[in-house]
């Protein structure tokens, strides 16, 4: 697929060299699901992982006795899915779309195979993984201060 | 674009207390209201600039200083949206319509709406921070016009702690406004996002180099947002904030409210992001 | 420093080989730090890391009319600071001893001057930061769901 | 180790209501309430086995079931702490000494104190899910000789939310027990732990081909304490878990609490988690 459009919106791969972008993105599939469907379920093997191109998507969590509850949603620019590069391997959250989206979907065995075998591609995922997840874990913290809540 | 604060042109008698009369209670989600009132003596009605408070005083409880939430071309109605947190919010939230409580002011800066004119405009607002801006929007609204892109962004604890839901689902369907919505905790009927406001930056279009954000929130979400603005290349002296602070007397008499050199109840409660930075410390949050 | 025992109560650096451990150990500086200490303040540049040998530590941020919160706490066992290869490269937190704490304290000068030169060093240590900010990740979205409340 | 649902030895008329007085009430949070109840026909203490529950009734508003907190070698006094969360349960904690109430039971299975006997115990508890293993600790305190290590993890949403905060502080005060308290969020005062409890399970020492745990809390913190118990080479089988239902007739007659093919309040609450992650899928949490 041709993702430089994409690319250019995000900020998230701009550490990451035009050729290993152009290689990643030589691996995607394009896909189009509609709204309201199941992408992933928890605790199911993370062996997926995703742009997501338009739309939204919710990751949920949800017990035997409780309702699901919605932990964030990512829209366009994101990438969904780190779990496929994180022990256990399994998907912490389920994810459903929102709307109807288009991703760039990935086989993660195939990018991990593309990995073992070019050391610098390894490396520039793994950076873009940290960073993406690291990101993240500073806007949940911030989540987590409950700011607009009474002092 | 300079957010200097702005000498206050409607105060002549800056401690002088008018009656006004409350004609409709709103109650907003389970500890916010929002109350009209209309000037009881008969006098002009009190014109305002968005972004500018009043010092609300309920007799024999107390005074609070109040953002003014209402349409600074209907000045006809004084609006306000008050949060119950101690005992004068909680008396005000208690008012009902025909009582008579006293303000002063209008007082403080205001957000450089006018300056910004032909610019593209950003709103950031988080939970009771979308009162203080209601006024800036209502006049870009009516301005439409006269700016580029106008974006808003809201964010909130809950789905039920929207403020004036009726009126973001108007924005929301507007084809010449980017509303987006984002709370920290969904339920189970919530379909909106869920999540920190600043991804949602990235789903805005604006020229960086020819805009004005209007910030206004808790102090750590009104930093992040400065940041992430600034790394899309946007000057920072184009942000203002609005600060909420201890005022007490509304004029720069009584030091409550006084930080560094200034006061914010003079030179506030809007200012430019740069000034903020530097003064309050706020690159140390 | 000799970090053998250390590592072996603590899962972190377990994918890392022997080799890169080891090396990473000979950049420690053992550091004894009293309770109550201001261990690097949110917003100034992130130049170092630690590993907690003993004690907890406080992530604390504050407004400057508000009280400081604390986000989180981490223990013996805790890489301490991710934000030295993350961008953009400053505290997002202020760091407190809550009581008398040692660590190995690293030169993130000198880590990542080592991953520039090495490149496996720099994918092994890559890795471990990718982790540890999803292990993380996933911890505060846990908290954020805020469990013990009423349903 | 087997944690087989063991039969009730205990009651002999199942559906038999008793009427209890109630001797004293301790506000424990803001919502919750512990009760001290003695039986009031004259008749034989209420015995119990640790994890036990009863159906608690209050004449003329409705019946619930609650875990029993208290002592089990000092049944003379029963103990129930109750949260504040629907009409039952805010008219028990509405009580005040003095007043008789129905009580039912004790009905369900156990947690597996004697079972473990000479085993490293790990209780883990979250919330209101304190109550529940109290008895427990109470047996494993009164055996202590009896057990390897003892460590006793306890996550809470806010410093004021933790329950029994005096024995809190008697237990964090012994040489033989390893206490961690965790809190979601801190207070400007809370000088421990924030966080989940999930990373305190470093700090604990045992066996794990030689442990029994106790966990009671939330489900998803259940599960992930699980796995991480799991991940350090316990097997599951040792783990056991106490779950909530809607139980209605506590003997199994009126199936509102079935699930699958078993009933909670026969076959549970406390199951051992390889039996719970089979049956109420909560792989699939």
């Amino acid at each position: 697929m041709n993702l430089d459009a994409w690319r250019e919106r995000s900020p998230m791969f701009e550490e990451m060299s035009d050729e290993h972008f152009a290689f990643l993105a030589s691996l995607a599939e394009e896909r189009e699901v509609p709204g309201g469907a199941t992408l992933f379920r928890v605790n199911t093997p993370a062996d997926r992982f995703y742009l997501v191109l338009e739309g939204t998507v919710a990751l949920k969590i949800a017990g035997p006795s409780k309702p699901p509850m919605t932990i964030q949603t990512v829209g366009e620019g994101a990438l969904l899915g780190l779990s496929w590069h994180l022990p256990p391997y399994r998907w912490q959250w389920t994810a459903e779309t929102r709307e109807p989206c288009r991703f760039a979907e990935f086989d993660a065995n195939e990018v991990l195979a593309a990995c073992e075998t070019d050391s610098d591609f390894d490396n520039a995922m793994l950076r873009i993984i940290a960073r993406e997840a690291g990101r993240r874990l500073h806007n949940v913290r911030i989540q987590l201060l409950d700011l607009y809540g009474r002092e | 674009m300079v957010v200097a604060p702005l000498i206050t042109d409607t105060v002549t008698e800056p401690m002088m207390l008018r009656p006004f009369e409350v004609t409709a209670v709103t109650q907003e989600t389970h500890d916010t209201w929002t109350l009209d009132l209309k000037v009881a003596d008969g006098g002009d009605d009190l014109r305002f600039r968005p972004g500018q408070f009043t010092m609300m005083y309920v007799f024999g409880v107390g005074e609070v200083p109040i953002s003014i939430a209402g349409n600074p071309s209907h000045p006809e109605t004084l609006v306000h949206t008050v949060r119950a947190v101690g005992a004068v919010t909680n008396a005000i939230c208690a008012l009902r319509p025909g009582t008579v409580i006293g303000i002063r002011g209008p007082y403080g800066s205001s957000w450089p709406v006018v300056a910004a004119t032909g610019r593209d405009i950003i709103i950031v607002a988080g939970g009771i921070g979308l009162a203080p801006v209601r006024p800036a929007i209502y006049h870009v609204l009516e301005h439409r016009e006269s700016y580029g892109s106008v974006s808003i962004v809201y964010g909130s604890r809950t789905p039920s702690d929207l403020l004036y839901i009726d009126e973001i689902h108007d924005w929301k369907s507007r084809f010449d406004l980017n509303v987006q919505i984002t709370v920290d905790r969904g339920d189970g009927t919530w379909m909106g996002d869920v999540g920190v406001v600043t991804p949602l930056l990235n789903r805005l279009s604006f020229d960086a180099n020819h805009a004005a954000a209007i910030l206004c929130g808790p102090e750590i979400m009104m930093r992040v947002i400065a940041k992430e603005l600034a790394r899309r290349g946007m000057p920072t002296a184009d942000v203002s904030v609005s600060l909420e602070r201890n005022v007490k007397c509304g004029v720069g008499f009584c030091g409550h409210c006084q930080i560094g050199a200034s006061f914010i109840c003079k030179d506030g409660p809007v200012v430019a992001y740069d000034d903020v930075a530097d003064r309050l410390g706020m690159e140390e949050l």
